[in-house]
C-alpha cells in the first residue's frame, strides 16, 4: 500500500536543474533550502567553538589554550551563533518556505529581495568568518567600548562590518514577510484564520525591521571611532561607554525575541497538530506574540543594572521587564490547556514540543530572577545568566527549530525520516541539554563570572558536569544530520499530509509545486479544525 | 519587455491583457503597487531608526556638554547651511514634479525634472565639500590633529556667489574673539568635548551625504529607464520609490540643519 | 491608492511654505528664548517634515496601512529617545570625569 | 553549603546577603511551583488523553476568557510582588550609609588597586574590618571592569571617566573571592583577588603592617602572583614586561640605549621606581610600588627574582641598598590625600 504514494513528477525541486537554477532562483522554497544549508554550516562552526570552550572549562587552570585564544573562541561562538544561526534560523528557513503556502500565496511579495537577502547573508557570513579565521576578535559578541574601540587589537572593525552586512539580510527578510502577510493572503484568509506560525513571524519581522537598524548605526559609530579616531564613546574625551551599551542593547534585547518568537510559533503548530485539537485561546496566543515584540523594545536596560545607569532608570526598566514575562506565561498556559482533552500522539515533533515546553518554562522563569533588581546585582555577568539565555536560545529556539524541521521535513522533501532514530535524538538533546546547563545555574549563583578562562578550584566539579553534558548534547545534534540526509534518498514517501495537520500548506502536494497551488485556494474554515482534515495517515492510503 | 500575457485565470473569466510589468505572484497592478509602497515605507522605517540612533547620541551629549555644542555649532557657517537646506527643499520639489510627470506619462518632462533634481543634489554635495574643506583647514576634524581655538569666530567663507537669492539668513560674521557668555567649560575641556560634537557632526552629515550619493545613483538608473520609456501611467513605481527615498533624505536634513547649525546662535 | 495626482499649485505652495519655515527657524535661532529655543526649532522642523510626508510623499492619499507604518516608525523612535531620557535625565549630571575637572 | 564537598551555595558574609538570598528563595519557590504545575499537567494530559485510534480528534474547546484573565492577572500580581521586593533590596544595596568607611578601588587592566584612607595600598588584596559598613568608590584607568564580591552579593562596574560606588558590611571574618565580571581583555580571568575580613582588632594590627609567614623566596613567589607581576612578566618574554628568567648578573639594554647590570639594586629600583630604567622594547606600563610594598615584602620579591636565575654567580654582592626608603606600610599621606 505504501508504495502507492510516489513523489509527484512536477515539484519545485526538479523544476529546473543546474547551479544557475538554484543561485538565480526567485522561488522562496529554493531560497529556504539554501538558507537551511548555510545556517547548518554556521551552526556546526559555532558548535566547534562551543566544544573548545567546554574543553577549556573542564579544568580550573587555563591550560587548554592561551587566554587570548579562549577570548577569541567565546567571541566567535557568540557572534556566529547569534548573528548567523539563531537570528536567521527559523524565519529564513521555515518562515521563507512555509509562509506563502500557509497564507495561500504563490510567493513572497519581493522574490528578488528575498534572493538579495540570501546573498547579503552569504557576503556577511564569509566576511565575518574570514575576519575570525585571520586573527579573530576578542571583544565578546557585545563589543563593549572602550575595549572594542581602543583596548583590543584584534580585527574588530572587519567582524563588525560582517555583522553590519548580515543585519541587512535580517531586515530584508522581515520587510518581505510584513508586506506578504499584509497584502498577499488568499481570499477568505482573514487575520484570525492565519496559523499562529504566521502571527509569530509577523511579530518577529516587526522586531527585525525596527531593531536591526539601531545596531547598524551602533556599529557605524564604533567603526568611525576605531577607524577614524572620532570620540563618540571615548571616555578620555568625555564620551560615555554606557551610551554604547544603551544603543547596543536597544537592538540586542529585541534580537533575543527575534530568536524565540518563531520557535513559539512552531510550538503552537506542533502542540495543536499532535493533540488533534484546536489551540486554546487562539487570539490570546496570537496577540501575545505581538505583545512580546512590542514590549521587547522597552526593557533593554535590564542588561545594564550594574553598568552605572541611574537608580531611577534601573527601577523603571526592572518594572517594564516584567511586562515581557506575562505574554510568555500566557503562551505556556495556553499550550498546556490545548493538551486537555486532546488526542495526543508522541511522534518526534511532539517530543521536541514537550522538550521545548519544559526548557522554555525554565528559561522564562529564570529570566524573572534577572529582571528582579535585588537579584541581578548578584547574578549579573555570572554563569547564571549564561544558563538562562542558553535555556531560552538552545532549549527554546533550537528545540523549536528542530521540532519544526522534523514536522515540515515531509513537506519540504516529500520523504519521511526514521522515527526510531529521531526519537532517540530528541531525548538525547533534552537530556544532554539539561546536564550541560543546570549545573551552570548553580555555579552561577556561586559567583563564577562569565567569559573566564580559569576559575577557582572549588567550582570544577560543576563545570566538569557541564562539559560532560555538552558532549551528550553534541551527539544529540549530530544524529539528525545523519538520518535526515539518509531520508533524502531512502526515506518512505510521505504524501501530502502525513501528520493529518490542518494548515493550508498540507492541502497541496509535497514537495510542493513552484507556484505552491494549482489554483489559488479559498479559505472558509477556522485555522485548526481537524474534523474534516482527511487523515492521510502514513499507513492509511 | 515580456510579451503581453492573456490567460483565463482561475475564476474562469477571461482576464484583460496583463500589464507587462505585472509579476506572476501578484493578482492585480494595484496589489503590486500597494505592496511596493508599503515595502518602501517599511524600509524607510529602518532608515528612521538608523538615524534615530545618532539623534539619541546627539541628545545625550547635548544635555551633558551644551556649552561645547553651542560653541562648536557657532563655528559652522550658517550661510552654507541655510543655502543647503534651500537647495535640498528645492530638490524635493523637483522630485515631486518628476513623479507627477511620470504619473501623467510625460516622458521628456520626467527626464528633465529628474536631471534637475540630480543637479540640485550635486550642488548640495558640493556645498558639503566646501564646508568639510573649511573644517579640515581649521583643524576641526577629531582624530586629525584636532585644534579648538578659544572662541572661533564663525567665518562666512567670504560672500560666495549665492546661487539664487534665496532668503537664507544674512551671512553671519559674529563678533570675533571672546565667547558670548560665561561658559561652564574651560578651554582644555572645550578642546575635548567639542571633539564629540564634531564626531557626531561628521558622522551625521557624512551618513546623510552617503545616502544622497546613493539616491543620485539610483536616480541615474531611473532617468535612463524613463528615457527608454519604461514607465507609463499604470507602471511608474520605480520613480515613486526613488521619490519616497529622496523625500526621506530631505526630511533627515530638515532635522539635521537646526540640530547641528542652530544650537545657540543668539548673542 | 496612491496613484493620486496632486495639482502643481499644491506642490508650489508646499515648497514656499517649507522655504518660509526655513527662514523662520533660522530667525528664531537668533532670538534668545533660553530653553525654548530647542523646542521651537524641533516644532518647526517637525511641521516641515509633516508637510513633506503628507503632500510630497502622498501619504495623505495612501492606504491606512502606509499611514500605520509611518506612525509605527515614529512611535518606536519616540521609545528610543524617551527611554534614553529616563536614564540620562534622571542621572544627576554624572560627576565631571576626574581628568576633566 | 556543600554536598559531597562540592560548594553549591555561597557563604553569606555580608549583612544584606541574607536579604538577597531570601529574595532568591522566594522567586525560586514561585518558579518551581509554576514549573511543576505545568510539568505535571503536561505529563498527565499526555498520558490521560493519549490518542487511542487513528483519526481520533480532540474535543472542540476554543478557549475561555475567565481562564485567560486568570493566568494573565495572577502572573502580573506575582511579578509586581517580585518587582517590589527586588526594588526594595536594590534600594538598600545602592544607598551606602553615611558613616561607611571609605575605600577607593581602581580597576586597571588585569589588577584591582585598593587605596585605604590611612594610606595602605593593596593590589588584588583587600583587608577590611568586620562589622563596619564599607563604601568602595570605583573607577577605571582604561576599559570597563566590574568589582564583584560574590560572598557579599554585590557588584558594581568600574567605568573609565566616572566614579561609581558599592557598599557592604562584612559580618563573618574569613577570606572571600574578588572577581572582575565585566570582560576587559586578555587576562580578564586573572583579575581576581581575595578580600580578607578581619576582626576590628586584627585589622588594627594589620594597619600597622603585620608580617607574613613562609621562606623569603616562597613569600616572594606568592607576592609575585598576588601583586599581579606574573600577568606582565611572563617567562616567555611575550608579556608586557621583560622576562625575569636568568637575568641576574647580566647586562640588559635600556630604552635610551645604555645598558645596566642586573643586580639587587637594579631590581630594588625597578620595583620601587619602575619608570627609572625601561628595558628596550617595552612600554613604561609598570605601576610604581613605592609605598605599596613593605620592606620585608620588597626583600621577599627580590629573593624570588633571584631564585629565578639559579646559576647566577652569587658574587653579585648586594649593592649598597638604596636609602632605606621608609617603605613601611605607613606610606606618605600624600598618596592618600591625592585620592581624596
Amino acid at each position: 500500500m505504501l508504495d502507492k504514494l510516489k513523489i509527484p513528477e512536477r515539484n519545485y525541486l526538479n523544476n529546473g536543474h543546474g547551479l544557475a537554477s538554484w543561485l538565480l532562483t526567485k522561488d522562496h522554497k529554493r531560497i529556504a533550502i539554501m538558507y537551511l544549508i548555510s545556517i547548518s554550516v554556521m551552526f556546526f562552526l559555532g558548535g566547534l567553538f562551543a566544544v573548545a570552550i567546554r574543553l577549556e572549562l573542564a579544568t580550573p587552570a587555563g591550560d587548554f589554550v592561551q587566554a587570548d585564544t579562549y577570548n577569541k573562541f567565546f567571541t566567535a561562538h557568540g557572534v556566529i551563533m547569534v548573528f548567523f544561526f539563531l537570528i536567521p534560523s527559523i524565519p529564513a528557513v521555515l518562515g521563507n518556505f512555509l509562509i506563502p503556502p500557509m497564507i495561500g500565496a504563490k510567493d513572497l511579495a519581493f522574490p528578488r529581495i528575498n534572493l538579495l537577502s540570501l546573498y547579503i547573508y552569504w557576503i556577511g557570513g564569509v566576511f565575518t568568518l574570514y575576519a575570525m579565521l585571520s586573527g579573530g576578535v576578542d571583544t565578546g559578541w557585545t563589543f563593549y567600548t572602550p575595549y572594542s574601540a581602543t583596548g583590543s587589537n584584534s580585527n574588530v572593525v572587519p567582524v563588525a562590518l560582517g555583522i553590519f552586512i548580515a543585519g541587512f539580510s535580517s531586515i530584508l527578510t522581515g520587510l518581505n514577510f510584513i508586506v506578504t502577510i499584509h497584502r498577499m493572503r488568499a481570499p477568505g484568509m482573514t487575520w484570525f484564520r492565519l496559523p499562529l506560525f504566521v502571527w509569530a513571524h509577523y511579530a518577529t519581522s516587526l522586531v527585525q525591521v525596527l531593531g536591526t537598524p539601531v545596531i547598524a548605526i551602533t556599529i557605524v559609530m564604533l567603526g568611525v571611532e576605531r577607524g577614524l579616531g572620532f570620540g563618540i564613546f571615548d571616555p578620555a574625551r568625555g564620551g560615555d561607554p554606557v551610551l554604547f551599551q544603551h544603543l547596543f542593547w536597544f537592538y540586542s534585547h529585541p534580537a533575543v525575541y527575534i530568536m524565540i518568537l518563531p520557535a513559539l510559533g512552531v510550538q503552537s503548530e506542533l502542540i495543536s497538530t499532535f493533540s488533534r485539537k484546536t489551540i486554546f485561546g487562539y487570539s490570546f496566543v496570537a496577540f501575545s506574540s505581538l505583545a512580546i515584540a512590542v514590549f521587547g523594545f522597552i526593557v533593554w536596560a535590564h542588561h545594564m543594572f550594574v553598568a552605572g545607569i541611574s537608580t531611577y532608570a534601573a527601577m523603571v526598566f526592572s518594572f517594564l521587564s516584567f511586562s515581557v514575562a506575562i505574554p510568555s506565561a500566557v503562551k505556556v498556559f495556553n499550550w498546556t490547556a490545548t493538551l486537555y482533552k486532546g488526542a495526543i500522539s508522541f511522534e518526534t515533533p511532539m517530543l521536541y514540543a514537550y522538550g521545548f515546553m519544559g526548557l522554555f518554562a525554565i528559561g522564562g522563569l529564570t529570566g524573572l530572577f534577572l529582571a528582579t533588581l535585588g537579584m541581578d546585582i548578584h547574578l549579573h555577568d555570572t554563569y547564571f545568566v549564561v544558563a538562562h539565555f542558553h535555556y531560552i536560545m538552545v532549549g527554546g529556539a533550537i528545540m523549536g527549530y528542530l521540532g519544526g524541521l522534523h514536522f515540515w521535513w515531509p513537506k519540504i522533501t516529500g520523504r519521511m525520516y526514521s522515527e526510531f532514530f529521531s526519537r532517540i535524538a530528541a531525548i538525547l538533546v533534552f537530556v544532554g541539554f539539561n546536564l550541560t546547563f543546570l549545573p551552570q545555574f548553580v555555579v552561577g549563583y556561586l559567583g563564577m563570572p562569565r567569559r573566564y578562562h580559569s576559575y577557582p578550584d572549588e567550582m570544577q566539579v560543576l563545570n566538569v558536569m557541564s562539559s560532560a553534558g555538552a558532549s551528550v548534547l553534541g551527539l544529540g545534534y549530530a544524529l539528525p544530520v545523519i538520518y535526515l540526509l539518509y531520508s533524502l534518498k531512502k526515506g518512505a514517501v510521505a504524501g501530502p499530509n502525513p501528520w493529518g495537520a490542518s494548515g493550508l500548506e498540507w492541502q497541496t502536494q509535497s514537495p510542493p509545486l513552484t507556484e505552491n497551488f494549482i489554483e489559488v485556494p479559498v479559505v472558509d474554515r477556522e485555522p485548526y479544525e481537524y474534523e474534516h482534515v482527511v487523515a492521510k495517515e502514513k499507513h492509511l492510503v | 519587455m515580456s510579451n503581453v500575457v492573456a490567460h483565463a485565470d482561475d475564476h474562469g473569466h477571461a482576464h484583460a491583457a496583463h500589464h507587462p510589468a505585472l509579476q506572476h505572484h501578484f493578482d492585480t497592478m494595484a496589489q503590486q503597487k500597494e505592496a511596493a509602497v508599503v515595502g518602501m515605507w517599511v524600509f524607510l522605517l529602518t532608515e528612521i531608526l538608523f538615524f534615530g540612533g545618532l539623534f539619541a547620541a546627539y541628545m545625550v551629549y547635548r544635555i551633558w556638554y551644551f556649552d561645547a555644542f553651542a560653541e562648536a555649532s557657532r563655528s559652522l557657517s550658517l550661510f552654507w547651511g541655510g543655502l543647503n537646506t534651500a537647495v535640498l527643499i528645492g530638490s524635493s520639489l523637483t522630485m515631486a514634479m518628476a513623479v507627477r510627470c511620470a504619473q501623467t506619462n510625460k516622458r521628456s518632462a520626467t527626464v528633465n525634472w529628474l536631471i534637475l533634481t540630480m543637479i540640485l543634489g550635486t550642488v548640495f554635495l558640493g556645498v558639503k565639500v566646501i564646508e568639510y574643506a573649511d573644517k579640515f583647514e581649521h583643524h576641526h576634524v577629531p582624530g586629525y590633529n584636532y585644534q579648538w581655538a578659544a572662541a572661533h569666530p564663525s567665518t562666512s567663507l567670504g560672500a560666495g556667489e549665492a546661487a539664487g537669492a534665496e532668503h537664507a539668513a544674512p551671512s553671519t560674521a559674529l563678533g570675533a574673539g571672546e565667547p558670548h557668555r560665561e561658559l561652564s567649560l574651560n578651554a582644555d575641556q572645550l578642546q575635548l568635548t567639542t571633539q564629540i560634537y564634531f564626531s557626531l557632526y561628521f558622522t551625521m552629515t557624512g551618513l546623510h551625504a552617503i545616502h544622497m550619493i546613493i539616491g543620485i545613483g539610483i536616480m541615474l538608473v531611473i532617468t535612463w529607464m524613463a528615457y527608454k520609456g519604461r514607465f507609463d501611467e499604470q507602471y511608474y513605481t520605480p520613480v515613486e520609490m526613488t521619490g519616497l527615498y529622496w523625500h526621506f533624505v530631505d526630511i533627515v536634513w530638515i532635522f539635521l540643519f537646526p540640530l547641528l547649525y542652530l544650537v545657540e546662535r543668539h548673542v | 491608492m496612491s496613484g493620486h495626482i496632486s495639482p502643481i499649485s499644491l506642490y508650489l505652495t508646499i515648497f514656499m511654505a517649507l522655504m518660509v519655515l526655513t527662514g523662520v527657524t533660522v530667525g528664531a535661532a537668533f532670538v534668545d528664548l533660553g530653553q525654548l529655543n530647542f523646542l521651537v526649532a524641533m516644532i518647526i522642523a517637525g511641521f516641515k517634515a509633516t508637510l513633506v510626508i503628507w503632500y510630497f510623499m502622498h501619504v495623505k492619499y495612501a492606504s491606512k496601512l502606509t499611514k500605520l507604518t509611518v506612525a509605527t516608525g515614529l512611535f518606536f523612535l519616540a521609545i528610543l529617545l524617551g527611554l534614553f531620557l529616563v536614564d540620562y535625565g534622571s542621572k544627576a549630571f554624572s560627576q565631571m570625569p576626574p581628568f576633566l575637572s | 553549603m556543600k554536598i559531597f564537598g562540592i560548594p553549591i551555595f555561597p557563604e553569606q558574609a555580608s549583612t544584606f546577603a541574607a536579604d538577597v538570598d531570601a529574595l532568591y528563595f522566594f522567586i525560586f519557590a514561585v518558579s518551581a511551583f509554576f514549573a511543576l504545575v505545568v510539568a505535571i499537567a503536561v505529563i498527565y494530559f499526555g498520558i490521560r488523553y493519549h490518542k487511542t485510534h487513528d483519526g481520533e480528534i480532540g474535543a472542540r474547546i476554543e478557549g475561555s476568557l475567565p481562564l485567560e484573565l486568570l493566568w494573565t492577572v495572577i502572573p502580573t500580581i506575582i511579578a509586581m510582588v517580585m518587582f517590589g521586593w527586588g526594588a526594595s533590596v536594590f534600594y538598600h544595596l545602592r544607598r551606602p550609609p553615611a558613616e561607611a568607611m571609605h575605600i577607593y578601588a581602581v580597576g586597571k587592566q588585569w589588577m584591582w588597586k585598593f587605596q585605604h584612607l590611612e594610606g595602605q595600598r593593596e593590589i588584588n588584596e583587600l583587608h577590611i574590618p568586620a562589622g563596619r559598613p564599607i563604601k568602595i568608590t570605583i573607577s577605571s584607568e582604561d576599559v570597563l571592569h566590574s568589582l564583584y564580591f560574590p560572598a557579599f552579593r554585590t557588584k558594581m562596574d568600574a567605568i573609565p571617566g566616572r566614579y561609581t560606588d558599592l557598599w557592604f558590611e562584612a559580618q563573618t571574618p574569613g577570606q572571600y573571592h574578588i572577581f572582575c565580571t565585566e570582560y576587559c581583555g586578555t587576562n580578564h580571568s586573572g583579575m581576581i583577588g581575595t578580600v580578607t575580613v578581619l576582626e576590628p582588632s586584627a585589622y588594627q594590627t594589620w594597619l600597622q603592617g603585620g608580617g607574613m609567614e613562609g621562606t623569603l623566596a616562597q613569600r616572594g613567589a606568592k607576592l609575585f602572583n598576588d601583586l599581579a607581576c606574573s600577568t606582565c612578566h611572563l617567562d616567555t618574554g611575550q608579556g608586557r614586561g621583560p622576562s625575569l628568567k636568568d637575568i641576574l648578573g647580566k647586562r640588559v639594554e635600556l630604552q635610551d640605549g645604555s645598558t645596566a647590570m642586573v643586580d639587587e639594586g637594579y631590581l630594588r629600583e625597578s620595583i620601587l621606581n619602575s619608570q627609572a630604567k625601561i628595558v628596550k622594547g617595552f612600554q613604561p606600563l609598570m605601576p610604581t610600588f613605592q609605598g605599596l610594598v613593605s620592606e620585608e615584602n620588597l626583600v621577599a620579591l627580590i629573593e624570588h627574582v633571584k631564585s629565578m636565575s639559579p646559576n647566577a654567580t652569587p658574587a653579585a654582592a648586594p649593592a649598597t641598598s638604596a636609602a632605606p626608603a621608609a617603605a613601611t606600610t605607613q606610606s606618605p599621606a600624600a598618596a592618600a590625600a591625592e585620592k581624596k
